[in-house]
Formats: C-alpha cells, structure tokens, sequence
C-alpha cells in the first residue's frame, strides 16, 4: 500500500462519515461541521489524484491542487454564512435550532 | 537518521493522540482547549520532524504559519467568554 | 519507507478518529475544538500529499479562520444554553431572547422571525425546552438507512482509490512548461494565477457575495454599524501584549509567504488569512475597533482586489494577447502586483467574514457618510 | 562531525518526546484544570523546544534553521499567552462543563 492509497481510503472515510452526521445531526451547527468534513474528505480525494499524478519533477499535479485551494476558500465562506444565517435565526427564536418553538413533546 | 526522526513524529503523533481523550472526557471546556494546544504543538514538532526527515519543500513554512495561529483558538475562546 | 507508512497511518487514524468525535460529541462546542484539531492534523496530511500550498492554506483558512468562526458561533450558542451562574467582575451576558426582543422594536422590517420570537420581553420560558446539545434525533430506520447510504458512498469511493491504483493522467508537464515564460517555479501558483486565473476571480467573487450574504442578515437598527455585539474593552493585558508583538510578526511571515508563493509553497491566499488572523487579534484584544461596514471608504477597499484582477484581465483584451493573459515580457511583475493587492483584498474579505454582520448602530457622524 | 550532529539530535529529539510524553501523561492524570495547564506547558515549551534544538543539525541551510527558531519562538509567546489566558478563565469560573 502507497501512502497516497492511504490517504484515499482516509478521504472515503471522511466523506461517509460528513455525509452521515450531516443527515443525522439535528442541530444547524453541526450540520455546518459534517458538511465541513464531507468537504476536506473531498479535497483530500483531490490531493491523492493530484499525488497519483506526480510528473515533471513536481510532488504532485498541480491542476488539482489549485482547485482544492479555491475549495478550501469557497468552503470557508459558505461556512461563514451559514454561521451567520444559524446565528440570526438564534437571535430571532432564541433557540439554536431551525424546529418551531412550540412542541415539547417535538424535541 | 531520517528513519529516526520519523519515529520519532510517530510517537509523538501517537501520544498527542493519547492526550485527545481529553477532548472526549473534558470535563470543562478549557480542558478540551489545552488537548487541543497540547495537539497544535505536537503537530507542529511532528510536522517539522517528518518535513526535515523526508526534506518536504515548505513544511517548515506550514509550520510557521501553524505556529503564528496557534493562540488563535483560545484567543477566541477567552474573548467570547468574556463578551459573550 | 514502511516508516513512514506509520507515521502516515497514525496520522489518518488521528484525523479519523477526530472526525467521528466532530460527529459524535454531546456538545457543539466539544465538536468544534475536534474540528479545529482536525483541520490542523488535515494540513500535516496535505504536507505528506507534497501540497505544500494546500496545506499552507488548509492551517490559515480551512483551520484558522474557519476555526474562528466556528469557534465564535458555538461560544455564543453555548452561552445561550447555559448562563454562567456568577461571573465576577462582568455583568450578565444579554441572552438572545433579549435581542430578539430588541429586535422586535422595528416589526415589520425585521421580517421573517416575528412569529418564532418569544412573546415575552425577557422570560426564563425558553430554559426548559431541550437545548442546542440535545434536540431531536430522528428515529433508528432514518440513522439505519443514513449509514447504509453513507457506508455505500465510503465503499464506492475506497473502491475507486483501490481500483485506480496506478499513476493518474496529470497535467504537470504541461504546467510546468509555460512557468519559465511566466517567471515562476510554483506551478500551483501559475495555476491559479495564470492558467485557470478564471476560477481565482469567479472565487473573489464567491467571497464578495458570501460577504454580502452576511451583511445583509444585519437588522435595519442597526445597518452600517460595527460587528461585535459591543466594544472589546482593552483590558487584558497578556491579550495586549500578544496582539502588539504578533502582528509585526504575522505582517513579515504574510508578506514572505506571498513573495516565495512565486517559487515556493505560498501565495495570495495563505498571505491574506495570516493577515486576517492578525487582524482579528487585533480587533479581539480591544486594540482597535471593528470598522463600521456601511463605510465607503471600505466598501471601495472591499472591491478594489477584484476589481483591479479584472482590469489586468481586460487588459489583456486591448494588448494583443486576449482576456486574463499576460504579456510575457512583464508577467513576473504584473502577477506580483496582482498577487500583492489580492492579498490585501483577501486579508479584508475573510475578517470582515469571521467578524460577521453589524450588531452595533453606527455612529451618527458615520450615519451621513 | 556529522556523526557528531546525529548524536546530538537523537538526544535532543528523544528528550523532546519524552516531554511530550510527560505533558500527555499530566494532561489526563493530573486532578483539575490548573495543574493539567501546568503538564501542558511543559509539552509546549520544553517538548518542541528540544526538538527544533535537535532539528538544527539536521537543517539544510541557514535560513531553514532560523525559521525553526522563529517556528519556536512564536510557540512561546503563543504558549505563554495562551496560558495566561486559560488560567484567568479557569481562575473566573470559566472551566464549566
């Protein structure tokens, strides 16, 4: 087993379990985070292309590489307003979640 | 030597590991705060390690910029416990 | 080399295991500090992956920023969960049920939330309702079938790794080929800066929208005000110390980051989040205020990182060389230029995201600007 | 005179881990939140210490030795405040569950 093949399996694992706590986790938040690593699971499976494709003298290609570095950025500002639109829904409903306030029994 | 030195970020990697189970046991937040500096540092010593080890171009310079982030997270913690 | 295979394995058991403990925890704020360690473990394994940008950007971005801002959020959530009982020498935070009763002063306008937000001014009411750590599960058969879909996602993708094993079709060579002509020996930086500088002005865009996403979730009161619920006193003084002797620090590493993307793992990206993190230390230390986002003069800073990206693209349509290209002769300098104020534009856009949307009315003076 | 470089980075190196180790080892056996910030300094500032002191040998120009510094001064002063800061909010109450 190389490393690159490693980090794939590492990145496959990321992206089941990101998907998983996404659709389980009832909380915005940490839906936001579970999205989070369904991404870096995904820009990783980038990276072990990107090193499976080393050529040229180079680490690895660097195509691949540039797209998961506007990734990483797109990745942070979908996250920053998410936060933002979680953290006004809590300012209005003071409850951090996006269920109606009124059953108890909904919880 | 390289070999050495790989080991060397193993074990620290593995015992930094170890000291996460802070994060899970906690109790307090602050405890799940020092877990996560104590990994900050020891990813650092490992980064360095394995950059040095495998001469990776730029992991010196990762872990430069790890180093300058790293009070970050308390930063925030502390200031966020203050003003809410 | 089987060595190495170990430090890499315990590298991906850490990250894994944190991964799971990001799904697992009983708190938000617990998942978030095992995000942030995450990240940071993911940059170690984007160094082993020889993508020394990505992991620059991984520990400045994908760790440190988002990491504040995650951070942030669970902290004022968790504050709501749970109110400090005493806390000496600071009075009792406002509680959001406050705010939204604040909130409630401009009905109408503020739109969308009347009929969640709590009918009283201020009560205890909303204490007793599960809070953000417990909430609702769905039930077994939903997590089953979640698991099996996502347990088929995980096979198929570690059945495409397994399977492809053998060198994957690459487009280094014909990266590598033009970056004399260019000036540079950071092919990623070529990438991104040359050959697909499409992607990196659409994703400038991405982030100038993201951010008018976030201003615009500021209540009407409040509109062209500071971020922050209120001024950060400056008052603690190891804070003050940090935020005086790191920033110098921060500027010059941000700074060499940029200048040795040319040649280097490093670029406009990684540069501008160290700039941003300084920034925030900064304005978290109480050393100086966040600025006001109905400002011009801010908004024009805002823009000027793409705007000028674009006019060195258009550029390209009056010499003979066609949109987002660069004449070789001056290339190196121009993308250094280009880098340079990208940088900055980066460095703003990202803090002015962690700081999130104003929650302080402006100041009268600043009102008539 | 390389050999003599080795040397000196085992030890330097080894003696790093083990402080790491006694960082890990006061991080979950100490009894509360200010003694575990005590074991966690040590990591911080003797661990990494002796291992970019053991690393220097091993760097392959001077530049890449002064950023290992740099990289360790810069944990300092991130360590120091860091600790100052967590102590105050332990010492304020602010070490809830």
């Amino acid at each position: 087993m190389t490393p690159a093949t490693l980090y794939g399996l590492c990145s496959a694992v990321l992206v089941g379990a990101g998907l998983y706590g996404m659709l389980v986790n009832p909380q915005p938040l940490r839906k936001i985070l579970s999205l989070n690593l369904l991404g870096s699971g995904t820009f990783l499976l980038f990276g072990v292309i990107a090193r499976r494709g080393a050529a040229a003298g180079l680490g690895g290609d660097p195509v691949p590489q540039a797209m998961v570095i506007t990734g990483i950025v797109v990745a942070f500002s979908a996250t920053a307003l998410a936060v933002a639109l979680l953290l006004r829904v809590f300012q209005e409903t003071g409850r951090p979640t996006l269920d109606q306030p009124a059953p108890k029994d909904g919880g | 030597m390289p070999e050495f030195l790989l080991l060397a970020a193993t074990v620290i990697l593995l015992m930094v590991a170890v000291g996460l189970v802070r994060i899970l046991r906690g109790p307090a937040d602050v405890d799940r705060l020092m877990a996560v500096q104590l990994l900050g540092t020891g990813g650092i010593a490992a980064l360095l390690l394995l950059g040095i080890a495998t001469s990776l171009p730029g992991a010196v310079d990762v872990a430069l910029v790890l180093a300058l982030l790293a009070a970050f997270a308390a930063v925030i913690f502390v200031t966020s416990l203050d003003s809410p | 080399m089987s060595l190495a295979l170990l430090a890499d394995g315990a590298l991906v058991l850490l990250v894994l295991g944190l991964a799971f403990w990001v799904n697992a925890a009983a708190s938000g704020f617990a998942a978030v500090v095992g995000y942030v360690a995450f990240g940071l473990l993911l940059a170690l394994a984007w160094m082993r992956l020889a993508a020394g940008d990505v992991a620059l950007t991984e520990a400045a971005v994908g760790s440190g920023a988002t990491g504040a801002v995650l951070v942030a959020a669970a902290m004022r959530l968790r504050a709501a969960a749970d109110p400090p009982p005493s806390w000496p020498g600071v009075s009792r935070p406002s509680t959001p049920n406050r705010r939204s009763a604040d909130g409630r002063d401009t009905p109408g306008h503020d739109g969308g939330g009347d009929d969640l937000a709590p009918p009283a001014p201020y009560s205890d009411s909303h204490r007793d309702v599960p809070g953000h750590d417990e909430g609702g599960k769905p039930g077994l058969s939903l997590r089953l079938a979640a698991l099996v879909l996502s347990g088929l996602v995980t096979a198929g993708l570690a059945g495409l790794v397994l399977w492809t094993a053998g060198p994957a079709p690459s487009l280094a060579e014909a990266a590598t080929r033009h970056l004399p002509g260019l000036g540079m020996g950071n092919a990623v930086t070529g990438v991104l800066i040359a050959y697909r500088a499409l992607d990196t002005l659409l994703e400038k865009v991405v982030l100038l929208l993201a951010l008018g996403g976030v201003w615009s979730l500021t209540r009407d009161r409040v509109w062209g005000g500071r971020p922050f619920p209120r001024a950060i006193p400056a008052g603690n003084g190891a804070l003050i110390l940090l935020a005086r002797l790191l920033p110098p620090i921060g500027i010059v590493v941000a700074v060499y980051v940029l200048w040795v993307g040319a040649t280097d793992p490093g670029g406009a990206f990684q540069g501008g989040a160290i700039l941003t993190a300084m920034w925030i230390l900064v304005m978290l230390a109480g050393l100086r205020d966040a600025p006001p986002i109905g400002s011009r003069r801010l908004r024009l800073a805002v823009a000027a990182g793409p705007a000028a990206f674009l006019a060195v693209g258009l550029a390209g349509f009056v010499l003979p060389t066609g949109f987002l290209s660069y004449p070789e002769s001056i290339a190196k300098p121009l993308i250094i230029a280009v880098e340079a104020v990208l940088t900055l534009s980066i460095a703003l856009i990202l803090g002015l995201l962690v700081a999130g949307p104003a929650e302080r009315p402006p100041d009268p003076a600043e009102r008539l600007r | 005179m390389m050999l003599l470089g080795d040397i000196a980075t085992g030890l330097l190196v080894s003696a790093g881990v083990v402080f790491f180790l006694a960082g890990t080892v006061g991080l979950l056996r100490f009894p509360d939140s200010m003694t575990r910030l005590h074991a966690l300094t040590k990591a911080d500032s003797l661990g990494l210490g002796l291992v970019v002191l053991g690393l220097l040998p091993q760097a392959a120009s001077v530049l890449e030795a002064l950023k290992l510094v740099a990289v360790w001064l810069l944990t300092q002063l991130a360590g120091a405040t860091v600790t100052q800061l967590v102590a105050r909010a332990i010492w304020r109450g602010g070490g809830r569950s």
